[in-house]
Formats: structure tokens, C-alpha cells, sequence
């Protein structure tokens, strides 16, 4: 499903992100990152997405060589996808509804079929009452929630999530974390780059563990580390 | 196709919801296209204006043949019609010697006792006076006239309207001149308006093409956002002017000028045409280039 | 003291660094202040050119005071250094009456022959040519010379006169209007430009009152950024102007016009200075008034 | 030092975000606010900053009443507080350095003070390598360390951070919570909303839970909470 293959990331000044990086992740697993702040998650991700471009090394993302790709295929590479950026990105001047929608805008789907599934997602991520402000009108927990609701809605084949429980309080998280246990067990591959060492120990899932661009762990039921 | 309409209902809505939500830029934005539009539209009726009474001065030229004296009324007569089947021409009218005489006095104004006693023996020649349908015509026609049978002499005031003809094209020349600079810094202005409000949301382009938005489905609300900055832009740009000019009608027909200002309903309903029309399309490309520096992530 | 120094050294510094760092904004905003001021300052050119026309032409205008027949050559002398006397009267030319009928023989062109044999017995009288300073001036001066004894009559061509001062009195005040239109679209269009280039940046001015910065702070770099985008346009423009002007100079010049234009070199030192005060002030006040609202947290 | 006095703040739409707040702040003292997604932890400390305006009560802060204070005088109220904002709130047009020189030229520091003392807080936050880098080319813990470092850099006598430690590791928020333990020893007083429950749990410090607006626990060497 995923395959990074000798994939290096070098940003400008000589920033080494990523060096020679090779993992396979199979179609349905749930897979932690973890890593020390700057190890490279998030590069990882934004490979992913094409985001940025690896500066060597093929990647793979279901059966196609996304280094590859041409321009005009990308927004279907990242429909494919369902992702929680670190940052959010909501659109500022959409509520939390129309947030949510536009992922299904962006792919065509039916009005009545987005008026049925907005409200849905938004009650699984418990911010129904939320669903007319506008994202500078929500506490931090409550915009990485809508993040995930739109992430979801798609019913995305790969789900993305970065640092997705950083502004939740531990109930919350670990609600996130089951919802997204439940997606992944309906078939959705998961990778979450995350810092909750109580959710990665608990889950017992595969663990790819990062430190200054290389992977130094990638274990099948890991735990985040031996730190703390 | 069902499809396609649903997104193309959401692009409409998509914009106007946009300009709604940021009222400041909107604001900023028509203004600045209407002001644009208005400088042009102010000189491109100055300039239809002059041109109007160039065509006017133009429309006054005439030219006199001056017959012999010793023609029977049926030659005159032939002449007169020999004139009129001239290509160009639009109106012939008989002088004769006494008529002219008699305008001659008029000219000479107080000095008229000077030709007191001429009326026995009128040395003033009869002649016809022809008026043509296009100026620059005058020389052509009157070579012409010169070689019908019992015309003496053509003048037409040679030096006067060759220059006034002259003067007349470099007036046209220069307001072509002037329009065509107004034109280009019109769509510099508006297209840096639109620009700049585009530069303002450049971080939401760049979320939407994360989520997985294709070019043209960001692209589609901000065209219809510059289309209706732009159309808004111009719809009062004209309404300001069509005030403007009412007033200036009102005030010079309030002085009696020599010349006729053409009438608002003339004027502004095709400048309403051709500015809806300049104000969509440079709202247009102008998001549609500004947009597009941001679309590449 | 020392760190009001301090701190405007940093403003200056940051002003600048945030026109380098925005250089997409910059840009459009010059090229806005720059197209909007090119338009004001064309047509400032071709009023302030049309103005020396209009005086040219008053500077022609002449009144003909017409003596009596019997006077002797010491009195006509004496009327002449009295009307030379008069205020506002900048020169005085006799025309004899041989002067007169030759200047009218002229006139007549080709039907000259009609004046024949009136040497003898010349009915036209001898007259002083007189030019005044103000051509506003002229009937007051005319009433006076009226009153000179040995005068019998003065004529200025009262008509002609009066419809041209008319004329070129609708022409300054269409003009003023005008330049006035244009200057406050110019205003319009720029700090319409500078509030655009405000919004793009709400939340980075957001941002730094949350850290404690007061207005001023916040605002001088600001300030200095209008300053600055206005003063280039505006400097640009008057580049682009005293190019357009030049050529026209070379164009009208090369034509041998009737009237001749203002050298280049007259008007575009003030142009250069009004317009880099107007530029730097609008641009001033239009970040000031923009920036207000954002700062408001 | 604090002191909120009854406060209530009501948001458009009926959401009460805090009720009849009360409770009092020594100097020196180190506070924890815990409390669910959206219990009004950063709304208290907006209420601080005169973001936003209590709806009614009064806040008492270094015995000023701040809820009557002039529009001119709220820039020296934020300064006389170091804030680590949820989102960071880094000037994207400025450098790492720039962002932490700029709380320092707000002041009116001397030049030579800013060269000095920026580095040094850098390399407190373990960030001196990045000092020419804009915020957008950091990785999220990047960012958020860039905006602790803003905070402390002109030695502020209130300390105020919001989730400072959201989009850390374990280790680094350590380190981050350990250099906050120092800066308070020397008689700043920190207040700190966080969900890191073991941090909470490890540091014995007062903590002040929230949920849904009203304060449910003040303890002066509490924990977290009881779930998870
Ligand atoms: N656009 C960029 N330009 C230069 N350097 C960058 C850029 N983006 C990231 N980096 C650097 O690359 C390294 C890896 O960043 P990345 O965002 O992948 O870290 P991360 O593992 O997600 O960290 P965190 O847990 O803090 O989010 C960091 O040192 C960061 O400073
Ligand atoms: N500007 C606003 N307009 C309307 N409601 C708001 C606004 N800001 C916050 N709220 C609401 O007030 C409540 C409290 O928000 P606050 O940001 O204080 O929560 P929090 O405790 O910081 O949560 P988190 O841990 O998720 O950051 C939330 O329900 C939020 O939706
Ligand atoms: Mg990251
Ligand atoms: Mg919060």
C-alpha cells in the first residue's frame, strides 16, 4: 500500500529531514511514528502527500511511484488520503460544517449526501454544537477534532494523522484514538505520527520510531520508547 | 453532467459567499476598478465628444464652384444636377450674383459703404455651393467640378481646411493616444486589485490543493469573484459617469455652445456594454494569474 | 531619546525589510500608485499646456483705437504716449491710413480689385494698435482710451473676444475639474492599493499587539512601507511622464504646431516634487487609516 | 499577583466558556490548569491578556484591575507577561531570531542586549541551530519551542503558557517543564494549561481543573485527574 525505497529528504542549508528511509506498510495496518521533536515525521507525511518532494528514493502509494506522478494527478493522490495536518488547516473563513463539507465538495459528492454525513462525522467527533463557528471561534482541542472529521469523511483508504491528540486532554485522546482503532478495523489503513506515549504503549501496534531522519526501531507490537 | 452542474451551482455560491466574508477587500476592490473605469470612461466621452464635433466642423466644409457669367438658366440648371451626380456629394445650392452681393455686404459689416453703387454692375460671380459627405473628399470633388462645362473657377478655402483637417486628425491621434494609455493602466490597476486580494487568502489556496482540490475547482470561485468585481466595478463606474454627464450636458446646454454634446442615451448604453464586458475579463485573468502562483504546492 | 533612535532605526529597517519580504504586494501596489499617478500628472501636462495656450492666445488679443482725420501729427503723437500711459497696456503701434488700406487690400484676397482707385480718396481712418497685458482688462481699457480726446472710435472685435475669453474660461474651469477628478481617484485607487497590502498581513499585526507592542510600534513600519510604495510610484510615474512628454515635445515640435508647449524641464521638477509629496502622504495615510482596524485587539 | 474575582465570559451563541470563576495566584507560585477539550483554559487566558473581555468579574493582576484598564495601557500588561500561545502565534515573515528578538524590541531593548540575549534562550530551548530559519520550515514541536523562547526572553515576572508541550516527545517536554521548574525558582510565576497528565502527576504543583466553565478541583499539590 505505502513503500518508501532509499527515500532521502535534504531542505535547503543542508537540513537532512530524512536520510535513506525504507519501510513497507501492507494495506490495513495501524502504524505509529514516533520521534524525538524534529526527527522527521512530519516530512515523512508530507512526502507523502506530495507536499514536498524527496530528494532521492521512490515512493510508492497504492501501486503507483508518486515521485513520478504528473502534476494533474496529484489532488487525487491526496483524496486518496484522509489527513490530520499538525497545523490544522482549516480554512479560516468556513465554519466548522462547511470545513468538513469541503472535503466532500472537493470530490464531488452529492448535497444530500453531504448534509446526511457532515452532521455524522461531527457527532463521532463530539462537536455537533460546534458546527456553525468558525475555526478561530474553537478551543485547540476542538479544531484538531475538526481536522479529524475532515480527514474522515471520505471514508479515505489511507488515514493520516499527525499528532492528532496534541491539544486533547487524556479522555478525549484516547476516544480519538478508539474511533480510529474502529475505522482501521473496518479496513482503512492508519498511520499516526504521535508523542502519547501512554496511547502507542497501550495499542500495542507497529512502531516505526524515528531519530534525526533514520528510522532506529520498527517493531510489530512496539512501545514509544524506553525514555521517561 | 449532473456532476458538473452541482459544482458549477457550488462555485457560484462558493464566490459570492467569499466576497461577503471579506467585506474590506470587496469594498477595496470595486472601488479601485470602479475609479479605474471611471478616468477611462470620463475621456472616452471627452473623446467621443471631440470627435462628434470634428464630424460636425467636418459636415460644415463646403466648397463653391463659380460659373460664368454669360450661361443660359437651362446650362445653370444642367450644371446644378451634373454636381449633385458627383459620388460624395450631399447638397448643392445656386448663389447668384446678387445673393452674393448681398453677403458680401454683410461681411464687409460697417465697411460695406465701400461697395455702394456696385449693384448696376455686379462684378461677383454666380456660383453653387456644395457641401460633401466626408471632408477628406473636398479636394478630389472639387477637381473634379473644375472640369464640368461653364464652371470658372473652385475654391474651397484650400489653406483653411487643410489645416483644420489637420488639426482634426491630431486631435483624433492624440485621444486614440490617450485612451489606449488609459486602457493598459485600467488593467494594471484592476488586475493589481485583484491581485493583491488574491495574495490575501494565499494561505487558503494552499489548504484547499492539500485536501486534494484540483486546479479549477479553487480556480472556478475566484473567477466568479474577480468576474463580479470586475462587473460590479463597472456597473458603477458607469452609473457615475452617466451622472457626471447629465450634469454636463445640463450645464452647456444651459450656455448655448456652438457645438452639440451627444445625448447620454447615445453613449451610455454601449459604454455600459463594453465596460461590463472590461471589467468581467480583467477580473477574470486577473485572479485567474494571481491565483495561480499559489496553486503549485 | 537614545531609544526613540533606536526605535526608528528599527522601523526604518523593518519598513524596508517587509517590502523586500513581500515583494509580490510590493510590486503591485508600485505599479498601482505609479499607473494612477501617470494619468493624474498626463492630464495635469495637457491642462497646464492648454492654460499656456489660452494665454498665449490673450496675449494676442490687440484693440484698435480709430482717430479723427484732422489732427495734426503732434496731437496723434500725444494720444499715442497717453494711451501708452494707461495701466495694463503693454504696447502701442500706429497704422496710418495708407497702412490701413493696404492691410485691407490684403484681407480681400482676390477681390482686392474692388478697392481700386480709393488711394486718391482713402476712406479708411488712421489708428493706434494697442496690446494689453490681461486680456480680462481689455474693455475697461478700451472705455478709457474711448474718452482720450482726437479718439473718434475703439473696436476689439468685442464678439470675437468675448466668445474666445468665454471659451477659454470653460476651458480652465473643465480642466480644474477634472485634474480635480482625477486627484481623488488617485487617492481612491492608491490607499485602496495600501489597504489591500494591509489585509494580506491582519494577523502578523494581530500577532505583535498580542506580544505587547503598542500602536506606534506596530504602526511606524508601517507608516514607512506606505511612505515608501507611494514614493516610488510616484517617482516612476514622473519617469514615465517626463518619457511621454519628451517624445510629444519631439513630435509636436517636428510638426511645427501653432503654439508652443512648455519645455519639459519647467514642468516636470514640480511635477517630480508634488507628486513625491502626494505619493508619500497618501501612502501614509493609507496604512495609518487601514492598519487601525486590526490593531483594535 | 492574579487574582479572578466572579468572572464569567460569554461567547456569541449562548456558550458560556467560564462561570463565576474564583480563585487567587501568589507570585512565585507554579499552577497547573487541567480540564476537558474546551473547558475554558484558554478563554482564562485570553481573559488575562485582555484578548477578550470577561463578561462580567474582575481580574486582578499585580494589584491592577485590569477589567477597567485604558486601551493604552494593555501593551504593558502583555508585557509584564510571557505567553506561550496555543497556536504559537510566530510572525511567518520573520526568523527564528527575529521572532524572539521582536518581544525584546517591543521593550525597547538595546540592540547589543537583543544579540546577546537571543542566542542564549535559543539554546536553553535547543533550537540555535535553527535561529535563520521562518517558522513555517520547523517541525511543529519546532515551533512551539520558538514560542517559549519568545516568552522567557525579556524575563517576564508572569509566565503564561498554553499547552506548551502539545506537539513535544516526552523527553523534550521534560526538558521544557524542567526549564519552566527553573525560571520559577527564580520567582516567576507560571501558570500552565496543559493535558500532559504526567507531567501534572510527576510535578506536585497546584492545580486548577476546569470543566465546562466552572473550576471542580484547586488543589495545592494535585494531580491530573482520576480518569485514564
Ligand atoms: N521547509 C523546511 N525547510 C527547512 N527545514 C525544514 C523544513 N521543514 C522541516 N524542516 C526541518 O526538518 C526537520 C524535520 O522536521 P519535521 O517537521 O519532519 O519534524 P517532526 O518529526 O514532525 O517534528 P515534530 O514532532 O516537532 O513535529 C526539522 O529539523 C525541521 O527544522
Ligand atoms: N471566539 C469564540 N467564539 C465562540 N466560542 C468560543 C470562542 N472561543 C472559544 N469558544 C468556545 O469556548 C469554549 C472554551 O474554549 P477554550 O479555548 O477556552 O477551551 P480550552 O479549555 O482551551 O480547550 P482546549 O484544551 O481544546 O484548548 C469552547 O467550547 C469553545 O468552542
Ligand atoms: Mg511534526
Ligand atoms: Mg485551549
Amino acid at each position: 500500500m505505502i513503500k518508501f525505497i532509499n527515500v532521502s529528504k535534504k531542505y535547503d542549508k543542508g537540513i537532512i529531514a530524512l536520510s535513506n528511509i525504507n519501510f513497507e506498510i501492507e494495506s490495513g495496518e495501524f502504524v505509529f511514528i514516533v520521534g524525538p521533536s524534529g526527527a522527521g515525521k512530519s516530512t515523512l507525511i508530507k512526502l507523502l502527500l506530495k507536499e514536498e518532494e524527496p530528494t532521492s528514493g521512490t515512493i510508492i502509494v497504492n501501486k503507483k511511484d508518486i515521485t513520478k506522478m504528473k502534476r494533474k494527478e496529484i489532488p487525487y493522490l491526496r483524496r486518496s488520503m484522509g489527513v490530520v495536518f499538525q497545523d490544522f488547516r482549516l480554512l479560516p473563513n468556513k465554519t466548522v460544517f462547511e470545513n468538513v463539507a469541503f472535503a466532500m465538495e472537493v470530490v464531488g459528492a452529492h448535497p444530500k449526501e453531504i448534509r446526511r454525513k457532515v452532521p455524522m462525522v461531527l457527532s463521532l467527533v463530539g462537536l455537533s454544537d460546534k458546527a456553525d463557528q468558525y475555526p478561530q471561534q474553537l478551543s485547540g482541542g476542538e479544531q484538531q477534532r475538526v481536522a479529524l472529521a475532515r480527514a474522515i469523511v471520505n471514508e479515505p483508504s489511507i488515514l493520516i494523522a499527525d499528532e492528532p491528540t496534541g491539544n486533547l486532554d487524556p479522555d478525549t485522546s484516547w476516544e480519538i484514538v478508539k474511533l480510529m482503532a474502529e475505522i482501521n478495523k473496518r479496513g482503512t489503513t492508519v498511520v499516526m505520527a504521535t508523542h502519547a506515549k501512554d496511547i502507542v504503549d497501550a495499542m500495542k501496534k507497529r512502531v516505526i520510531a524515528l531519530e534525526k531522519g533514520n528510522i532506529v526501531r520498527d517493531e510489530a507490537r512496539g512501545v514509544y520508547g524506553y525514555a521517561l | 453532467m449532473d456532476m458538473l452542474f452541482r459544482n458549477f451551482r457550488y462555485f457560484i455560491k462558493e464566490g459570492f459567499s467569499n466576497l461577503a466574508r471579506n467585506r474590506l477587500m470587496t469594498v477595496a476592490s470595486v472601488t479601485s476598478v470602479m475609479a479605474a473605469l471611471v478616468i477611462l470612461g470620463m475621456f472616452l466621452l471627452i473623446i467621443l465628444n471631440v470627435n462628434h464635433m470634428a464630424y460636425q466642423v467636418e459636415s460644415q466644409l463646403e466648397l463653391k464652384a463659380f460659373l460664368k457669367d454669360d450661361l443660359s438658366g437651362e446650362q445653370i440648371q444642367r450644371i446644378g444636377e451634373e454636381i449633385k451626380g458627383i459620388d460624395g456629394v450631399s447638397s448643392v445650392v445656386f448663389e447668384s450674383k446678387e445673393q452674393a452681393l448681398e453677403k458680401f455686404k454683410k461681411q464687409l459689416g460697417e465697411k460695406s459703404y465701400l461697395l455702394e453703387g456696385l449693384e448696376k454692375d455686379n462684378p461677383l460671380p454666380q456660383s453653387y455651393i456644395v457641401k460633401v459627405k466626408d471632408a477628406n473628399l473636398i479636394k478630389d470633388i472639387a477637381d473634379e467640378i473644375k472640369g464640368i462645362n461653364g464652371v470658372d473657377k473652385v475654391s474651397y478655402g484650400q489653406d483653411v481646411v487643410e489645416k483644420l483637417l489637420g488639426i482634426i486628425r491630431i486631435i483624433r491621434i492624440v485621444g486614440l493616444a490617450i485612451i489606449s494609455i488609459l486602457f493598459v493602466i485600467s488593467i494594471v490597476i484592476i488586475s493589481n486589485t485583484i491581485k493583491l486580494g488574491v495574495f490575501a487568502r494565499r494561505r487558503e489556496i494552499n489548504i484547499m490543493k492539500y485536501i486534494g482540490a484540483t486546479d479549477w475547482f479553487i480556480r472556478w470561485p475566484f473567477l466568479i469573484e474577480g468576474i463580479v468585481l470586475g462587473l460590479l466595478g463597472a456597473l458603477l463606474s458607469v452609473g457615475v459617469l452617466a451622472l457626471m454627464y447629465g450634469y454636463t450636458l445640463d450645464y452647456v446646454n444651459s450656455r448655448l455652445i456652438v457645438f452639440n454634446l451627444l445625448p447620454l442615451s447615445d453613449v451610455i448604453k454601449d459604454m455600459a456594454l463594453y465596460f461590463a464586458l472590461l471589467g468581467s475579463l480583467i477580473g477574470a485573468i486577473g485572479s485567474g494569474l494571481s491565483i495561480k502562483r499559489f496553486l503549485n504546492v
